[in-house]
This record gives C-alpha cells, sequence and structure tokens, in this order.
C-alpha cells in the first residue's frame, strides 16, 4: 500500500451537498499530511443499519481511523466498539455517537451557540415578535433535537418571539414542503419557518415562494449556500447560518490522523490539533466544538455560492 | 345431401411435439362446405390439439393448411379469424367482468370514425346476434351474472360474429342439459345449410351419428380412418378408436346390498337446495341425475363440508356427524370427486404421485413427516388399477391429456380407503373405452361394500349403474326411483319438471 | 355490475367527503375551495402515478418501480435542464415522457418476452433504476438554482385559477378515461386481467398488452417525474422512495381489484385523493405526525375489507325461493 | 405409438430423470455456480476478502434477513406475500424496549418479542386467511400500521440500556469466529428444511400454492395453513428483531426499514414460484449467502449501497432470466 495511513470518513448518506464538502475538506488535509489516502463512504439512505454495514466493511479493511457522523448515537455504539477493539481509532464529528462508541466528538460548533443563532437570525428581522415555527429533519436525528433543545432554553431573551410547533419532515423533500404548507395553513399568522435542516430549509422556502407569501413568512435555519442562493434572491429567505463543511471534514480528518497517529489523545480537558484551524478542546463528555456557526445573507453568499 | 367437392379447409401431415409426447404425428383432416364432420377419439387422441392448431393458438412443428386451396400460416386467433376460421373451445374462454356485448366483440369491436370503440353500435350488433340464435340475453349484462346456459350462448353468437367458412365446436354439448342441446343441433342444421363447414368433437355416439356426415378418428395422435357416416356403425367407429371391441353394456350388480351407513334429513341451504334426505346402503349406487344446473353438485358439496347447510343433519354408521371441513369428511371415511377437474380435483403443477398422495398424508406420513417410499407404493397400486397412461410417477398431472387426469383424481381418492365415495359426473370427457373401465371399477368398489354416490347428467349411465335414483329440479328432491321401475322418459320428464306428479 | 362499481365509486367518494367533513370540525379553513384545490395538487403527482399504475394491475401484473422510474426522470430532467438551459420545457416534458416509457419498456419486455413474473422483474428495477441515478449524478443534487426558471415555473403556472400541475393530473385522468373505455387497447387490459386463457384463444396478445401497461405506467411515470423535481425544485438520489407502495396503496383504496380486470379511473383518483386528504390533514388538525404512518395503514385495510365485502360475489341461486328474495 | 408412454401401466417407473439429472437440472445447482464465482472474484478482488473475521463479521449482512426469509419462501409457495415483515420487526423491538423501561429480564424480553411478533403474524393471519383478503394489499396496509404504532409509541424517543445477557443474541461468539447469529441461522435453515420437504405440513402448503380449491377439496384445512404461516413469518421477524436489537443495543422505530423487498428478493432469487406453488429451502439459504457475499465483496471496493443495489437486481433478473433464456435457446437449436 503507497499510502501508510487510511482515513475513513463515514457520513450519514452519500449525495448530500454538505457532506460531499466535508470530503473535500478531508482531502485537503489529506493532501497537506502526505500519505493519507481517505476514503469517503456512507449509506445512501440515512439509516443506522445502513452505517454499520460501512463499519463493518472498514473494519474488514483494517483502516486505521473512522470519523463518522452518525445517524443514530446509540445503534452504532456496538459497531464502532468492535472497530476500536480491533486497534481502530474512531471518533465522531457533526453528529454524534454515545461516549462509548468513540474517542471523541467534533462538534460543528457548540450546540448553544447554534440553538441561539437560529432563534436570532428570526428574532433579527421580526422586531415586534410573532408566531415562529421549527421544521426539523427526522425525529431522530441527534443533532437536530440538540440544537432546538438549546434554542427552546433561550427563547425567552427574544420578546414576542413564540415557538408555536415542531413539525419533521425527515429529510425529505416532499414531506417537508408538505409540512411548512401545512404550517402555513394552521398558524395563518406565522412570521417564520426556523429550519435547522439543509434539507427542510430548501423545501419550506419553496413553499413559502409558491404560496406567494415570500418576505411575508421569513424561513432561516441551517442550510447551505449553493442550495439557497436562489431563496435568498427571491427574498423566501433573508439570513440562515452554517459552518463551513469544508473545515470540518479538515479539521476531521486532522483529528483522526494525530489520535491514530498516537501523536494526541483524546482526555477530558485535553487539546488535539486541527492544522490550519488551531486546536479543539476537550469537554468532560470528550466533546469538543469547531468555531462559531458562520451567518450567510444577501451580502455574502455570491462568494459562497459556488464552493459548497 | 353432400354433394362431393374440393375441401374448404384440409390440413396435411401436421405433426404437433410436446415435452416427452408427439400429440399429432402427420394427421390429415378436410372439411367441406355445407357438412358436419365429427371428430372422434380417446382422451389424448389430439382432438383438442387440432382444434388449437387450426386456431392459431399453438403452431404444428411439420404440415400444411389450406383454406379455399390457398395455403395460410395460423401464428395467431386473429390469424385464423382472417382466414375464416372460427371456435367455441372446450374450455369457457370468455371474460367474466365484461358485458355480454364486449364478450362477443372483443377484439374486433366496431369503432367510430375517430377511431374510438362504438359502445352503440356493439351493443345492436350483439343483441341481434344474440337474437339471431334465439338467446334472449341482454347485451349490456355482465357475463358473470349469467346462468352456464347463456353463457354457453355467448360463446356461441362470439364463434358466430366472426364471419367465417369454417365453425369448429370442440364438445360442445357436454355441459349442457337435453333442452340446450336440442336447440344447438338446431343451429347446426342451420349453419350448414349456410354452407359452413363444420368440425364436430364429441364422446357421445348418438349425437355424432345424428348430426355427423363424415367422422374422422384419431388414436393416439394419428389417423386411423375417415370417411361418411353412413357408410359405418358405432361398432366400426369404437372399434377403429380403442383398437378393439368394448363391451357396451353396463355391468351387472352381484353384490346384496349391505347395512345402512349414510342418512341424510332435510338438508338445506339458504340458496341452492332444499329439503334433501335419503338413506345409502353399503355396497350400492345411489344415482343423482338431474338438468345441468339442478343443484346436485351444490348439495354435494354441502354433504362434503365444504359449504355449510341451514338446516338438517346427516348420520354416517348411525352417528349423528357435523363436517365442518373435508377434512372432517374424509375422516369420517366420505370423499367427492369433484366434477370440475381443472379447478377443484387435480393440482396440475404437482406430480402424479403428490396428487394421489395428499388426502392420504394422514396415513402414509409418520407423525408429521413424510414417507415417500409408502406414498409410491400407493401411487402405483391405484394407478394401475386404473390402467394410468404417464410417463412416469413423477410426470405433473398438467401434462396428460383430459381422460387420464381424471382417473388420477380417482385414484386419489379411492387411496384413502373411504367407506362413501361421491362421484360427480365420473366420466365427464372420458372416452369411451375408459369409460367402461371407470364403470366395472365402480361396480366392483360397490361389490366389495362401498358406498357410492354417483352424479351424472347421462341417461344411459344413470340407468345403467345405479341401484336407484333421486331426481332433482331446481334445488329439490323430485322423485326417487329404484332401478327396475325406471325408463329414460320417466327421468327425463322429472327433471324437467313435466308431470311431475305422475313420476313421483 | 356497472351501477355496483358505481355505488362503490359513490361510497368511496361519500367517504372522502366525511373525511374532509371531519377535519373541517377541527379546522374550517381546510374545506374552503382554495384549500381543497391545494390538496387536489398536492396530490396531483400521486394521482398520475395511480392511473398508471391501475393500468398495470389491471392486466394482473404490477408496477413497483415506478417511483424509481419518477427519480431517475427527474434527476435526467433536472441535468439536462441545468446542462442546456435552452431546451424549450414542452420539449423536455415530451422527454421526461419518452424517457419514462422507455424505461418501462424495460419492464415490459422482461415481462412479455421473458415470462418472467412482473413483481420479480420490477422489483429488480426498483433497485436499478434507483442505482442509475446516482452513477449518473454521481450522487450530487441538482437545486433550485442550477434550474431555470422556466423549469420551475411550468407546475406553478396559473390557467383558469388552478394551477398547471393540476391540470397536467386533468389532462392525464381524460386520457386515461377515453384510452380504457373507448379504445382496442384499453379494453385489452380489462380481458387479459379478467382472463388472460381466454384472451390468448379471442387473439389478443397478452404479452403484447401487459407491455403496452408497462409503457403507459412508465410514461406516466416520466411525466410525474418532471413535475416532482421542477414543483420541489430539487433533484437527488432518494426523492419518491417508497412511494411504490403508495401508489399500490392508493389503487387498492380504489377498489382496483389486485387480481386484474376491475377497476375504474373514478376509483384510481379517489383512492389517490383519499390519501392525499389525510396527509395534509394531519399538519393542519396538529395530529402527532407520528400517527400519519398509523393511520393510512388502518385506512388501507379498511378499505380491502369494504372492497372485499362489495366485491363478493353471491352463490348461484338455485332455489326459486331464494330468487325472490 | 408414437408417444414415449409405457403401454401398460406397470411398465412405468417411478421418476423419469435419476437423482443426478434431478441435480444438475435444479435450481440450486445454478445458484451455487453463481455462489462459487462471486466467491472466486471476490477473492480476486480484495486482499481482505479471505480472512475469518472479515467473513465471520459478513455474515451479519444476511443472517437475520435470511431467517425471516425462510418464513417468507414458505409463505410465498404457498401463493401468498407478508410485505410487513420488517414493520413487525420494528414493532417487537420497541415492545423489547418498553419492556426494557418497565424493568423486564431477558427471559421475558424474549418470550415479549415471540408474543407480540405471533401477534401482528396473527392479525395478517386472520385478515388473510379467515376473511379471505388478497395478502400482498392487507400486508401493504399492516406494512403502514405496525410500523406507525412503533412510531406512536417512540415518537422521537429510542430505547436503549438493554441488560447485558441480551447482548449475546446479536454480539456474542459461540466459537472463536462462530457467531451466535450464525448458529441460530443454520438451525433455523435445518429446521425449515425438514418442515418444508419431509412433513405433511409441507405438503400441504405447496399443494395449496398450487391449487387452494383443490387443496381444499383434498381434506387440507387451507385457511388454518394460511394462518399458521403468517404466525410462523411474525414469529420469525420476532426472533430477527431480538437478535438485530441486541446487536444495535437500541430501538429506533426506523429500524429495518426496506428489509421487505430485500428479503423478497432473496426469496425470489433461491428460486421460489413468487406465484406460488414451488421452491427449496436449500434455494434460498444459498441465495441468502450469496447476497450477502456479493454486499461484503462490493463493500470491501468501498462500493456504495445504492451501486451495490444495481447489482442485486441485475442479479435477480439475470438469476431469473437465465434458465427461460437458455431453455428457449435448446429449443431453437432443436427445432
Ligand atoms: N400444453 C401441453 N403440454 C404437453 N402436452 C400436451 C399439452 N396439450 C396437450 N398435450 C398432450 O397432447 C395429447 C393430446 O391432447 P388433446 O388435449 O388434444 O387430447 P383430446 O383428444 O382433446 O382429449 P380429450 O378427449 O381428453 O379432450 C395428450 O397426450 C396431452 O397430454
Ligand atoms: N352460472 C354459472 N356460471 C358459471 N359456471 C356455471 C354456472 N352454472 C353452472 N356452472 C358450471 O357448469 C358446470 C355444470 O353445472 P353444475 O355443476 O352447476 O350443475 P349443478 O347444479 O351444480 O349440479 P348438476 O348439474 O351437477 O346437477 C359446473 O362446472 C358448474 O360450475
Ligand atoms: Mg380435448
Ligand atoms: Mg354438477
Amino acid at each position: 500500500q503507497a499510502d501508510d495511513m487510511r482515513i475513513a470518513i463515514v457520513v450519514k448518506a452519500l449525495g448530500i451537498g454538505f457532506f460531499e464538502a466535508a470530503a473535500k475538506g478531508a482531502e485537503e488535509a489529506a493532501t497537506e499530511l502526505g500519505g493519507v489516502e481517505i476514503i469517503y463512504t456512507g449509506p445512501t439512505d440515512t439509516t443506522a443499519e445502513g452505517q454499520i454495514e460501512v463499519i463493518n466493511s472498514l473494519i474488514a479493511q483494517k483502516v486505521d481511523a473512522i470519523a463518522i457522523s452518525a445517524n443514530d448515537q446509540d445503534a452504532l455504539v456496538p459497531a464502532l466498539k468492535k472497530a476500536m477493539s480491533r486497534g481502530i481509532t474512531v471518533i465522531s464529528w457533526d453528529s454524534g455517537v454515545a461516549p462509548e462508541g468513540r474517542q471523541m466528538h467534533l462538534n460543528p460548533s457548540s450546540n448553544s451557540l447554534i440553538g441561539n443563532m437560529i432563534v436570532k437570525m428570526a428574532a433579527d428581522q421580526l422586531p415586534e415578535g410573532g408566531d415562529v415555527a421549527v421544521l426539523s429533519a427526522s425525529a431522530t436525528a441527534t443533532n437536530q433535537n440538540i440544537w432546538i433543545e438549546e434554542m427552546n432554553k433561550v427563547v425567552g431573551n427574544y420578546t414576542g418571539i413564540n415557538v408555536v410547533a415542531t413539525v419533521y419532515g425527515d429529510d425529505l423533500s416532499d414531506k417537508s414542503y408538505r409540512e411548512a404548507q401545512g404550517l402555513m395553513a394552521s398558524h395563518p399568522d406565522l412570521k417564520a419557518i426556523i429550519a435547522p435542516s439543509t434539507v427542510a430549509i430548501v423545501a419550506a422556502s419553496q413553499a413559502v415562494s409558491d404560496a406567494g407569501r415570500a418576505g411575508e413568512v421569513l424561513v432561516t435555519g441551517l442550510g447551505l449556500p449553493s442550495e439557497m442562493a436562489g431563496h435568498v434572491e427571491s427574498g423566501a429567505s433573508k439570513s440562515f447560518a452554517i459552518w463551513n463543511p469544508i473545515d470540518l471534514g479538515y479539521a476531521a480528518t486532522m483529528i483522526s490522523y494525530n489520535l491514530a497517529k498516537g501523536e494526541a489523545t483524546a482526555d477530558a480537558g485535553g487539546e488535539i490539533g486541527m492544522g490550519r484551524l488551531g486546536s479543539v478542546t476537550l469537554s468532560d463528555t470528550l466533546d469538543g466544538a469547531m468555531s462559531d456557526p458562520f451567518v450567510y445573507d444577501a451580502s455574502n453568499i455570491n462568494d459562497f455560492k459556488d464552493i459548497f | 345431401m353432400p354433394v362431393e367437392l374440393s375441401p374448404v379447409l384440409s390440413m396435411q401431415g401436421i405433426v404437433k411435439d410436446f415435452p416427452g409426447v408427439r400429440a399429432l404425428s402427420s394427421v390429415s383432416l378436410e372439411l367441406y362446405a355445407g357438412e358436419v364432420t365429427a371428430l372422434v377419439g380417446e382422451n389424448g387422441a389430439g382432438k383438442s390439439t387440432v382444434v388449437k392448431v387450426l386456431t392459431g393458438i399453438y403452431q404444428p412443428d411439420q404440415g400444411a393448411i389450406t383454406v379455399t386451396g390457398v395455403a395460410r400460416q395460423l401464428t395467431t386467433p386473429k390469424d385464423a379469424a382472417r382466414a375464416g376460421i372460427t371456435a367455441i373451445h372446450q374450455e369457457t374462454v370468455l371474460f367474466d367482468d365484461l358485458s355480454v356485448a364486449e364478450n362477443i366483440f372483443i377484439g374486433h369491436a366496431p369503432v367510430t370514425r375517430l377511431g374510438l370503440v362504438n359502445w352503440q353500435k356493439m351493443n345492436d350488433d350483439a343483441a341481434a346476434l344474440l337474437e339471431r340464435i334465439g338467446a334472449s340475453v341482454n347485451p349490456k349484462a355482465l357475463l358473470k351474472d349469467l346462468g352456464i346456459a347463456n353463457k354457453h350462448l355467448v360463446a356461441i353468437a362470439r364463434a358466430l360474429s366472426i364471419d367465417a367458412r369454417v365453425v369448429i365446436m370442440d364438445e360442445p354439448t357436454a355441459a349442457l342439459s337435453q333442452k340446450e342441446i336440442e336447440e344447438l343441433y338446431l343451429l347446426v342444421e342451420q349453419l350448414k345449410s349456410d354452407g359452413k363447414a363444420i368440425l364436430f368433437i364429441s364422446h357421445k355416439f348418438d349425437e355424432i351419428f345424428r348430426i355427423a356426415d363424415r367422422y374422422t378418428v384419431f388414436r393416439d395422435g394419428e389417423l386411423i380412418g375417415d370417411g361418411l357416416i353412413n357408410d359405418t356403425n358405432s361398432a366400426d367407429l369404437i372399434q377403429m378408436m380403442v383398437g378393439r371391441t368394448v363391451e357396451g353394456v353396463f355391468p351387472p350388480r352381484t353384490n346384496d346390498l349391505g347395512n345402512l351407513i349414510l342418512q341424510v334429513n332435510n338438508y338445506s341451504h339458504p340458496t341452492e337446495f332444499e329439503d334433501i334426505s335419503f338413506s345409502l346402503n353399503r355396497g350400492e349406487i345411489l344415482g343423482f341425475y338431474g338438468l345441468v344446473g339442478a343443484g346436485r353438485s351444490e348439495c354435494m358439496h354441502a354433504l362434503f363440508g365444504i359449504t355449510r347447510p341451514s338446516a338438517g343433519h346427516m348420520s354416517i354408521d348411525g352417528e349423528l356427524v357435523s363436517l365442518k371441513s373435508p377434512a372432517d369428511a374424509i375422516a369420517h371415511g366420505l370423499v367427492y370427486v369433484p366434477e370440475d377437474r381443472g379447478k377443484q380435483g387435480a393440482i396440475t403443477a404437482l406430480s402424479i404421485v403428490d396428487n394421489i398422495a395428499l388426502p392420504s398424508l394422514q396415513n402414509t406420513s409418520h407423525k408429521g413427516f413424510v414417507r415417500m417410499a409408502h406414498e409410491f407404493a400407493l401411487a402405483r397400486k391405484f394407478t394401475q388399477r386404473l390402467e394410468l397412461k404417464a410417463a412416469a410417477l413423477d410426470q405433473p398431472v398438467g401434462e396428460l391429456s383430459g381422460g387420464n387426469q381424471q382417473k388420477v383424481v380417482i385414484a386419489k381418492w379411492l387411496a384413502t380407503q373411504p367407506a362413501i365415495i361421491i362421484l360427480d359426473e365420473p366420466t365427464k370427457g372420458i372416452d369411451i373405452g375408459s369409460k367402461a373401465a371407470v364403470h366395472a371399477f365402480m361396480r366392483e368398489l360397490a361389490s366389495q361394500g362401498l358406498a357410492v354416490i354417483m352424479v351424472s347428467s347421462e341417461i344411459p349411465e344413470i340407468i345403467g349403474m345405479s341401484d336407484r335414483i333421486i331426481v332433482m329440479r331446481e334445488g329439490r328432491q323430485v322423485a326417487e326411483v329404484g332401478r327396475d321401475d325406471v325408463t329414460p322418459e320417466a327421468l327425463v320428464k322429472a327433471a324437467a319438471g313435466i308431470e311431475e306428479a305422475s313420476v313421483a | 355490475m356497472k351501477s355496483l362499481t358505481l355505488s362503490r365509486d359513490a361510497l368511496l367518494a361519500l367517504a372522502l367527503i366525511a373525511l374532509v367533513g371531519l377535519v373541517y370540525l377541527r379546522f374550517p379553513a381546510f374545506a374552503s375551495p382554495n384549500s381543497l384545490l391545494g390538496v387536489f395538487n398536492d396530490t396531483s403527482i400521486l394521482i398520475i402515478l395511480a392511473l398508471g399504475q391501475m393500468a398495470v394491475i389491471l392486466t394482473r401484473c404490477i408496477d413497483l418501480s415506478m417511483a424509481s422510474n419518477l427519480a431517475l426522470v427527474g434527476m435526467c430532467t433536472a441535468m439536462l435542464n441545468s446542462a442546456l438551459p435552452s431546451i424549450p420545457i414542452p420539449i423536455l416534458v415530451f422527454l421526461a415522457m419518452f424517457l419514462g416509457a422507455l424505461l418501462g419498456s424495460i419492464n415490459g419486455i422482461l415481462v412479455w418476452k421473458l415470462d418472467i413474473p412482473p413483481i420479480v422483474v420490477t422489483l429488480g428495477t426498483l433497485t436499478i433504476f434507483r442505482g442509475l441515478i446516482f452513477l449518473l449524478s454521481e450522487g450530487q443534487w441538482v437545486n433550485a438554482h442550477e434550474m431555470s426558471p422556466a423549469f420551475k415555473a411550468l407546475p406553478r403556472l396559473s390557467i383558469f385559477g388552478i394551477p398547471a400541475l393540476s391540470w397536467f393530473a386533468i389532462l392525464c385522468i381524460a386520457g386515461m378515461y377515453v384510452l380504457l373505455t373507448r379504445t382496442h387497447y384499453g379494453r385489452a387490459f380489462y380481458a387479459v386481467g379478467g382472463n388472460p386463457n381466454a384472451a390468448v384463444y379471442t387473439g389478443i396478445d397478452v404479452g403484447r398488452t401487459r407491455f403496452n401497461a408497462f409503457v403507459l405506467s412508465g410514461a406516466l411515470s416520466g411525466i410525474a417525474g418532471y413535475l416532482w423535481v421542477s414543483r420541489y425544485a430539487v433533484a437527488y438520489v432518494d426523492i419518491a422512495a417508497g412511494f411504490e407502495l403508495d401508489v399500490v396503496a392508493a389503487c387498492v383504496i380504489g377498489g382496483i381489484s389486485i387480481a386484474g380486470g376491475m377497476g375504474s379511473i373514478g376509483g384510481a383518483v379517489l383512492g389517490a385523493l383519499f390519501l392525499g386528504v389525510i396527509k395534509n390533514a394531519l399538519p393542519v388538525v396538529n395530529i402527532s405526525p407520528f400517527w400519519q404512518q398509523a393511520i393510512s395503514g388502518a385506512a388501507i385495510i379498511v378499505a380491502v375489507i369494504f372492497n372485499a365485502r362489495s366485491e363478493r360475489r353471491l352463490g348461484r341461486i338455485i332455489l326459486k325461493k331464494a330468487e325472490q328474495i | 405409438m408414437n408417444s414415449q408412454y409405457p403401454n401398460n401401466a406397470s411398465e412405468m417407473p417411478d421418476r423419469l430423470h435419476g437423482p443426478l439429472a434431478r441435480m444438475l437440472a435444479s435450481w440450486e445447482f445454478l445458484l451455487i455456480i453463481v455462489a462459487v464465482l462471486i466467491f472466486f472474484f471476490n477473492t480476486q478482488a480484495s486482499p481482505y476478502f479471505l480472512d475469518a473475521w472479515n467473513l465471520s463479521d459478513a455474515t451479519f449482512n444476511f443472517t437475520e434477513k435470511a431467517m425471516i426469509a425462510f418464513a417468507m419462501a414458505l409463505v410465498i409457495i404457498s401463493g401468498e406475500i407478508d410485505l410487513s415483515v420488517a414493520s413487525i420487526v420494528a414493532l417487537v423491538s420497541t415492545s423489547m424496549g418498553f419492556a426494557v423501561q418497565l424493568g423486564f429480564d431477558t427471559p421475558s424480553l424474549i418470550l415479549i418479542a415471540i408474543a407480540v411478533g405471533a401477534a401482528c403474524g396473527a392479525f395478517n393471519g386472520f385478515l388473510v386467511a379467515t376473511m379471505g383478503l388478497p395478502s400482498i394489499v392487507v400486508t401493504i396496509g399492516t406494512l403502514s400500521l405496525f410500523r406507525g404504532i412503533a412510531y406512536i409509541v417512540l415518537g422521537d424517543k429510542a430505547y436503549s440500556g438493554y441488560p447485558d445477557s441480551f447482548a449475546f443474541f446479536g454480539q456474542g461468539y459461540v466459537w472463536w469466529v462462530i457467531t451466535f447469529e450464525m448458529v441460530l441461522f443454520m438451525i433455523i435453515a435445518a429446521i425449515f428444511y425438514v418442515l418444508l420437504h419431509r412433513t405433511s405440513f409441507g405438503r400441504s402448503v405447496k399443494a395449496i400454492g398450487n391449487n387452494p380449491t383443490a387443496a381444499l377439496f383434498a381434506g387440507i384445512r387451507v385457511p388454518r395453513v394460511k394462518f399458521m404461516l403468517f404466525v410462523l413469518s411474525g414469529i420469525m421477524s420476532a426472533i430477527a428483531a431480538i437478535c438485530l436489537t441486541s446487536r444495535l443495543g437500541s430501538t429506533r422505530p426506523s429500524i429495518a426499514v426496506g428489509w421487505e423487498l430485500e428479503i423478497v428478493t432473496m426469496v425470489v432469487l433461491g428460486g421460489i414460484n413468487i406465484l406460488g406453488g414451488s421452491g427449496t429451502i436449500l434455494g434460498v439459504f444459498i441465495a441468502a449467502i450469496v447476497m450477502g457475499m456479493v454486499t461484503f465483496g462490493l463493500g470491501l471496493l468501498n462500493v456504495p449501497g445504492i451501486v451495490m443495489s444495481i447489482f442485486t437486481g441485475l442479479l435477480l433478473i439475470t438469476v431469473i432470466a437465465l434458465p427461460i433464456v437458455i431453455r428457449r435457446a435448446r429449443q431453437r437449436v432443436a427445432n
């Protein structure tokens, strides 16, 4: 084998723009490090069983490290434990695995910052307050639920903002679209839809435009500039946030490399280097945050829409 | 009287092979305008195969077909229709969920100028056609709402809706009552006078001699002989068909009746039959006569536990029994040989041995596990008795001819060693040679103490075989007569409801 | 029997009205004409697919590959549009239909020429088509801003106050009605499904008729493919995944006999609308989305039981007495 | 006499062909050839394939599905189909998770699982066998219903915290690389082999699949047999659910989604006639291994699952089509 280290980047499902961008970052890290082969893989639908099959074949290939964005925080634990027992470095990133199934978890940002950001973006556009609703991905997505929880903690700080419903689009565009329609129908005074999922935010924007209510019902949340550019232009969405997925893939690769090489260990309070991004400090539950979420709006979206 | 002309249709040197069987080996057949040619032969002789070759359903492996002197390739049923050949097939080939008119015209329905189906004209044409054959059927009615006789008339109307030179009828009277058969004969006369060439397939010699002008005999896929009906007699025909002479008489009863085994009292069903009561002794053959549709089969189904009676009770060997399923009936030694061989009798994809062992699994298996050797022994024993013709015991039943399938079905029931056996139309579609064997066998079973109920629509058979006869009409028991004081006329009258009182 | 079909469709229509009425009690705005038009519009794609599935089921076959066909055609048209935005949309719609028909003809050929059971064929092509989308797109999405405005505008175009998406469905319904009731092609579907054996004897080519049905369902899936991606303005591998079962369910609820040969256009449309109303009503009446699946399941079972009851044949009536009842 | 029929019934042999000829003409023989080819291809394609531990891990790809496939095979042979199996897995897993929250121990969890699986199967069986409804439609309905109930119970939550002893079913090893699941799979295969091919129950199933009316007339209690088959299918789904839940250590309502079509594919690939009436357990056994090897081999090459599905789809169609094409070609040559 030409490369002396193989790092597997396992994603929730192949073909999602966000993860494709992360894969670019991983390749960037591999080039920088030299002698690293990236195996970018994942199931084609967002299921835990699919990821387990992928993990099993990675174990069989005796890769050096697995960095995974999990579809289910519990179900992957036995498979990942097995990987660790065969000497493979395992970390999770983006969407986490329960602590016993990984050495550390890399949050793209801190959950409380994200939770705050998604409601703040809505509140900034609604000085007088009003009804807002949450359109999430699948009801089982770990990270979505944590952000919504964090958001609900701080929503009281924004006067007049009133969360009237939380619905699930299952990361399917047709279902998300229909749920968004349902929200507008059942809450005539709805002022904003907060969609902390890249699929849901696109579908919600489309539903709002189709209903002829662009600008009236604001869509915000977490989305990719490439997918949202059109909707910012149409006015359905004024602003949305996301961390840089390229950086995230880059950081996950760097951390995996350092752990697998033995150049760092995952201990509470310890630091692990992330190349050009500095280093991450681990909490008691062995997770750390990469950086703040970044807000995109009409002023900067054109700079990013062709990148990811 | 027919004039010697060149044939309308002629087949020469036709060969048709099926896996393992040569169904037709170089047969020839000629049909003449205005004449009825009877095609006769034992079961599996290849009669239906000829029909299918002529209607484009099967392609012959060799041979030529000429229609009015022109050589024709009949590769699809459409080709056959275009060549002027139409057929009433042995099986009903109609659509239950479509209307009568559509059943008659499907495939060649009249269209409007836009090429869309013209329902109005189709219904009108259908009405005209039905009137011509004397059927009072609403062309808009759904086929499934018709009785069997009317369905048959629809099949005939369909055959006539194609303006054909050649009309083929494959056992058209097998499922018809005497009255409808008479009407069919009239229609055949009419077609003859219209100058059609008719091929008529039948196992019934009386009707062959009544309506046919010519005959052709097949045996084992080969042409044995043909000629004018006036130059032959039934003994010669049978000789040609079977290759030997056949006893035309029914085997006489030699045994004495045993004790009472089955007693049925006031069996009734909400819609199908009412108040059926009779008794049956060991060693007795009890005939059930009636026109088709009289409800005999339904009554037998109830005795066998397939449907539940709404009133009445039955006892076997003096013990009151309530049969909830055929499995119960078999456990009590009562079995039923159904009349619909294809649907109810044989499992055509399974082998002969599997079919025969099926109702006897209790006996051939051990604690739920099957024992193949026992099954083969059982199958061999009973197929030999019935002189089954097959390549091997593991041959699928579907590959056998109709008559041989019937033998497998009978064998399968005898293998359960029953005390009472109900045979529903046991010789329907069976050739004359096998028929005699079945009759002899029935008699032998009776003399061994088996109680037999035989449902039959054939008067000679019912009179020749039964010790006692029950006549049914419209779901009711209308007469019971002993063997010695029965006449064919009395049976027909009772069955048709003429002078009911004088017969009873 | 004509009256029986009618009454079954009528009963289904009544059930549908009752369902809407129920939602109305909790949320009156749902029953407003605009909202109902919205439901019809939202169900249009399901209706189009159900019509295609109906043709296939009539011939005693089943097409499980419709949703994959839709997704593959959807992805192709979306990619084509983003690569060559100058292709006029009507031509693109025609191409979508043609491509769908082509995919359908693969099913049809396998069923016709090789006699492979339809459920096996379409189970195979279900996965193959889906995989092809991945190979074709390399897993990438086609996003809203990559599609031309005209591409996205067509289904939303309002004609007489009704979106073009709904018009597509209405056109398909009308076309199928003429095809099934007034042409030899359509009547052959009924004949082949009702009694394939008899169809052979009447000179109908059973295999070719089934082939036709698959091509038809493919063409309708193709149209639905374009409509789907343009309506939701996104195309990716998993669109409409699992939708094939919804389509079969719509037909079943609409009383299309799975044994072939029986069913009406009205049934298929009402069956699709029934599912559409449930889907649209649940979020509106604030029933937890987690109940949706169980409710549609129960609806299917009730519909099956109901249809079986009305289809059940009375036995032959022999007794005169019984005939009079 | 031109036909090959013996003139005399007593000369008729038991069987037309000997055991060897029957084996060579059998579906299983074809499947074995396919299996060997795939095995060989895999050894060439990846250096990691021939490794005891890897092969052992690979069995998880198919053992649970195959357990259900055996029961599905019987259901399909009887002329019915059960599309609700994966949803039964989800509902069983959910009820086990529910029971864990109430503090039940491992043996009771197993009992609860089997009971729930059997109840689901009995519900299907009642609708199909007793009420006489078409199974394909009924089980599309229960497919939604059973998983829907799991969603109602669980919503967006998950159950975990299964007892340690519970982990053995999906993660335990009996000896060296031999997993508990693998052993269970073998035992179940053997039981189903005997059930279908050596018992009168199996014979009844075949008869029903070929012609339910004739089977009824032959004294087979058709509704009862069908009912039992659906219950059996429910129980096998429950057993698979136990293994899967134990392997995942947690329950979500989306567990095993889409398995029904994979299982039907496995069964059909195994030579079970989808129209009912014929097929063997050995065929399903080999087909399960073939599908497991295909997915594992492609997985080692990091081929995405969806591209693998192209292979399974093609495999399904070609393996079914091949004998038909060969038979046609042979006929053409013969003529
Ligand atoms: N599809 C088929 N496959 C194999 N063998 C067949 C097939 N159809 C007919 N045969 C065989 O061809 C021979 C002739 O059958 P055919 O049905 O023509 O007989 P038949 O004269 O009509 O008999 P019957 O009086 O019983 O109707 C029989 O041996 C039969 O087993
Ligand atoms: N209305 C009908 N539609 C379809 N098939 C029918 C109809 N009536 C009778 N048959 C069929 O015709 C055949 C012979 O008639 P059938 O057995 O009905 O008479 P029956 O009243 O049951 O009793 P039997 O004629 O034996 O007295 C059977 O195969 C039967 O299924
Ligand atoms: Mg015949
Ligand atoms: Mg009868």
